[in-house]
């Protein structure tokens, strides 16, 4: 998914860049408190992973292939903030060393492929693992299996503001929607994988996962030992709702923002939706009926925030389900 | 004053293994000790503590009066070389000539007198050749030499070696021998090699299963097969104590 | 002597140069072609071969196929070539992807070729960037290597214990080894961050080499983007 | 038919550094053979070629009869064990387990009969307790010998052991030597420890500058001092070569 140079207009890829400069900024301030002076190793120790594992392309049904976007495994491995600034350095260092994404694109990828994976990711992580205490590695699994779709969605979104090209809003974010779930769950797998394999042996290493010491030990000269020291104090629960709302929030905010801001760079985007009237129908429509893009030469397009907002709520209200029967089977086996 | 003063150290790694369970030792300045024991003793978790790369769970490590801790790392880290046992931790730049140089460049040297430092220290573990090739390009012993080289460039006070002969070929084995004869420093080496622990050092500790079993004159602990032998040492085949 | 400029100039320069061929119009043609023709000398200055330069270029192909979908599944007026009904705003939008990404990609693929990654970003710190990004983009690099190594060691480890990865069923071993993959490049990196706090660190890289540049050489760097406005001006 | 045969062998590294000039050696079935020689001569580089993880630049390498070519590697690997010298590049799996039982398992081996097997080579080098531990997370020592048990356990023809007393506390260094000696099998192991060399093997290579310089039994090598002292090789301090 990384935007070369000329797939949006002028107006677009700095506008985003706008908006990532001032994400970026923002996690500037909060990664000094997630990790202290080990957030730059750290943080470009994940960078390098999740470079080295978007080079791992699994295959997805119908002769397409997709690879991981990593934004959820960062954000659980180092925090939000963080996990915001592993992207932006990703996809700077893919773009300037390795050809990979436009330079003037570099704001639009990192809105994309950092702003709103971390989001989304973070927002799912943390209302599962209030919902269902101690269930990381599904909480991660379900992180990273919607943000992939939710970046799709919005850059389908942007796509139709700002893109170079007219096209069908609906049958795109449709098409574009139905992959990237399918390469969502390669990306919940793989996450789920590595979170795992890293909470069995270092479960220091998770962010806010943080793990209950033994005490130590000393031992005397005739082999007996004393405990000393005391457990550090178990990490408080992770608030319920209130954080998952706020990352929600936070992605519908992200996509709203950036379509009111670029709705004036693209008037026939919205002529064509004030003519269109019935495009709720249309919009569910084309979200669950038609894949095969079969119509595309009759509809002059669709509703700009609707489809982003209803595939935005449509998979948070799966994941809440999801969560939900996950607690609910927990609590019987309890 | 001591060089080196450890009190009650106990350390678990983060997946709840405790390695260590209350070290003590105290090493005056100048000496050259030898730090025996079984594998998994716990060698190498104490010798990390002694600049501060592990964090005493319990206890405490000072350098030369100078309790280690958060604010007195890099002071203690100026004073402390470190040899690493795997010189794949210790070697990171692209080449060869700026792994040497990183040390003495943190500590402000520039320009000529860094080009100097750098030849010197690779001159004297004889890899002066490889000076422009990246280090993972070498060979094992030869990466093991340099990572030598960047602790010597950095002449620290206090030099703690973890088994740095092991991958040498036997004449760098001796020319290490005599590097660290001809340095006015504090040594403290990690070995499993017990005649060159008796042929550099005076003293030896035997850490075993996270505590200090023994401590004394290396003579004396290398003649008692007992003591050895309750610790997995022994001198090997064909070796004889050499009488004095 | 491209080689030799400063990173930053370098730097600079194509950005400034990707950004004026992102605001070219694309129905000036001859602009374009212009533009090509000015990567075109830069590299033979620099004496990049084509061949490493095509082989970078690959990266793009994937976008290719879908500037090439566009005109498929574009709105609007529609034509019929060789049959195909085609939607002509979506073949402009093509167009205008393919020639735009190109020069862009190829531009990069020009810096990178002519600059050590770690200049680069020390380029990119004396035009400003935020020294915690650099800092992460350094130890990124730094670990890309780590962790490659880790990759390559553990595949050799893999094969000459008699693995073969040709059999679907074998996925589950390259899985089980992505986790410990992260881990085993987390502790070495984090050894190797010791090692270098251990020689004093300070959480900037010692500059063993000076690189201020002079007036001289950010006007040989700049020309290229200054050539390039030079064209768009015209072409108006 | 030689278990080993190897000629006219050169390398050189993707970055241009050649390693070998043209090796020639041949090993008879059953034979335990020392590869003796300086840092940097090529042991390594030549050990890599016998299962052919590295494949020959020029010349030809025969495992067993069958010479080492893309289509017949999988075979080779089967016939080859192949300690390397350093055991981070052999240990990849979660667990001690995992990685002891990748070889056998591959070969087939499935339920009790390859649990048997982790359980034997695990006992055999010490390490049966961290049969559930990561690797990485072991001591040095530790992971050597967890190395050493996954070559075992897929129970080779030929053994080919690059350094592998390094790092080993004594007593393991000892138990090593008696594992080999009970093994019916063909050894070739690279060590800059010419005490072990003599202690174990019949016959020595001195392999110097990528050629092998000298090939004889290992008492008769190890009595030529000049010839010892012109490849960086000489006896440590302290030992003699044993009357028999
Ligand atoms: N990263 C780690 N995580 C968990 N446990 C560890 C780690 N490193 C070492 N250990 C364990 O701590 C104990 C002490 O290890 P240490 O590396 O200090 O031994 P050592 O004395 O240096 O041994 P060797 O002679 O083999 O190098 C061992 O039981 C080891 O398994
Ligand atoms: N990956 C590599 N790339 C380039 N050159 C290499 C590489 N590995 C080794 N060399 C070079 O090849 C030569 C032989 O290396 P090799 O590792 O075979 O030596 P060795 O005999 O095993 O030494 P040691 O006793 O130190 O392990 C050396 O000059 C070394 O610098
Ligand atoms: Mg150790
Ligand atoms: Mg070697």
């Amino acid at each position: 998914m990384h935007v070369p140079d000329g797939f949006f207009n002028a107006a677009t890829s700095i506008s985003a860049g706008v908006v990532a400069a001032a994400g970026v900024a923002v996690c500037l301030r909060g990664a000094r408190r997630e990790l202290d002076d080990r957030t730059a190793p750290m943080a470009g120790l994940v960078a390098a992973f999740v470079f080295a594992v978007q080079m791992l392309n699994f295959p997805v049904a119908a002769g397409t292939s997709g690879h991981l976007l990593g934004g959820a495994l960062a954000a659980i491995l180092v925090g939000p903030y963080t996990g915001v600034l592993c992207m932006a350095v990703v996809l700077l260092v893919q773009g300037v060393f390795f050809a990979d994404g436009g330079l003037t694109a570099l704001g639009v990828n990192i809105t994309l492929m950092g702003l709103v994976t971390v989001l989304a990711g973070w927002g799912v992580f943390r209302l599962v693992t209030g919902l269902v205490r101690g269930q990381v590695v599904v909480a991660a699994f379900l992180a990273a299996l919607v943000s992939v779709p939710v970046s799709a969605l919005a850059f389908t979104l942007l796509f139709w503001i700002g893109g170079t090209a007219p096209i069908d809003v609906g049958t795109v974010a449709a098409a574009m929607g139905g992959v990237h779930l399918l390469i969502g769950i390669g990306e919940g797998l793989i996450t789920a994988a590595t979170v795992g394999a890293v909470l069995a042996v270092r479960p220091d290493l998770v962010y806010g996962a943080a793990g209950l010491a033994k005490p130590l030990v000393l031992r005397g000269a005739d082999g007996s030992g004393t405990p000393v020291g005391e457990p550090e104090p178990a990490p408080a629960a992770p608030g319920a709702l209130r954080p998952f709302l706020l990352g929600g929030v936070g992605v519908t905010l992200v996509l709203a923002g950036l379509v009111s801001f670029f709705a004036s760079s693209s008037p026939d985007g919205l002529e064509a939706v004030a003519e269109d009237k019935g495009f709720i129908d249309r919009a569910a429509d084309h979200l669950f009926g038609s894949w095969a893009l079969a119509d595309y030469g009759e509809v002059g397009g669709i509703p700009v925030g609707v489809a982003g907002v209803i595939g935005v709520g449509l998979v948070l209200v799966l994941t809440g389900a999801v969560a939900y029967a996950a607690r609910s089977r927990n609590q019987i086996k309890v | 004053m001591n060089s080196l003063e450890v009190r009650q150290l106990a350390y678990a790694y983060p997946d709840g293994t405790q390695a260590l369970f209350g070290v003590d030792l105290s090493i005056a300045r100048g000496e050259r000790v030898a730090l025996l024991g079984p594998n998994g003793a716990g060698k190498t978790t104490l010798v990390m503590h002694l600049n501060g790369i592990l964090t005493a769970g319990h206890g405490s490590v000072t350098v030369a009066g100078t309790p280690v801790r958060k604010d007195t790392l890099s002071e203690v880290r100026q004073r402390v070389g470190l040899v690493f046992q795997d010189p794949d931790d210790q070697l990171f730049m692209p080449t060869v000539r700026d792994d040497v140089a990183f040390g003495p460049a943190n500590a402000g040297l520039r320009g000529e007198d860094l080009d100097r430092v750098v030849k010197d220290a690779l001159e004297r573990v004889g890899m002066l050749d490889a000076v422009d090739r990246p280090p993972h390009h070498l060979s094992f012993g030869q990466r093991r030499r340099v990572a030598v080289a960047t602790v010597l460039a950095m002449e620290p006070e206090i030099l703690v070696l973890d088994e740095p002969s092991s991958n040498l070929d036997p004449a760098a084995r001796r020319e290490l021998a005599e590097i660290l004869r001809s340095l006015d420093v504090t040594v403290l080496m990690v070995t499993h090699d017990l005649p060159y622990a008796l042929e550099l050092c005076e003293r030896a500790l035997i850490l075993s299963d996270g505590v200090i079993a023994a401590d004394g004159p290396t003579r004396t602990l290398l003649s008692d097969a007992e003591l050895l032998a309750r610790h997995r040492l022994e001198l090997p085949y064909g070796f004889a104590v050499p009488v004095l | 002597m491209v080689h030799r400029l400063p990173p930053q100039c370098k730097l600079l320069a194509v950005l400034a140069f990707a950004l004026v061929v992102v605001a070219t119009p694309r129905e000036r043609f001859w602009a374009f072609a212009a533009y090509a023709a000015l990567l075109g000398g830069v590299a033979l200055a620099a004496r990049v071969p084509v061949a490493h330069m095509v082989r970078r270029m690959v990266i793009e192909v994937p976008f290719v196929l879908f500037a090439l979908l566009i005109p498929v599944i574009g709105l609007g007026e529609r034509i019929t070539v060789l049959g195909l009904s085609l939607s002509v705003p979506g073949l402009w939008a093509a167009w205008n992807i393919l020639a735009k990404a190109t020069l862009g990609v190829a531009a990069s693929v020009l810096l990178a070729a002519t600059t050590e990654p770690r200049e680069v970003l020390i380029g990119a710190q004396r035009l400003r960037l935020p020294g915690l990004l650099v800092q992460i983009a350094m130890f990124m690099l730094r670990y890309l290597d780590v962790i490659m190594d880790e990759m390559r060691r553990m595949r050799v480890a893999r094969e000459s214990r008699g693995f073969e990865a040709r059999n679907f069923r074998q996925i589950p071993v390259v899985a089980r080894s992505a986790g410990a993959l992260f881990i085993r490049s987390y502790e070495r990196g984090e050894r190797v961050h010791l090692a270098m706090l251990s020689r004093g660190y300070s959480g900037r890289m010692p500059m063993i080499r000076d690189i201020s540049a002079s007036v001289g050489q950010w006007g040989t760097a700049l020309a290229l983007p200054a050539a390039a406005l030079a064209v768009l001006g015209l072409s108006l």
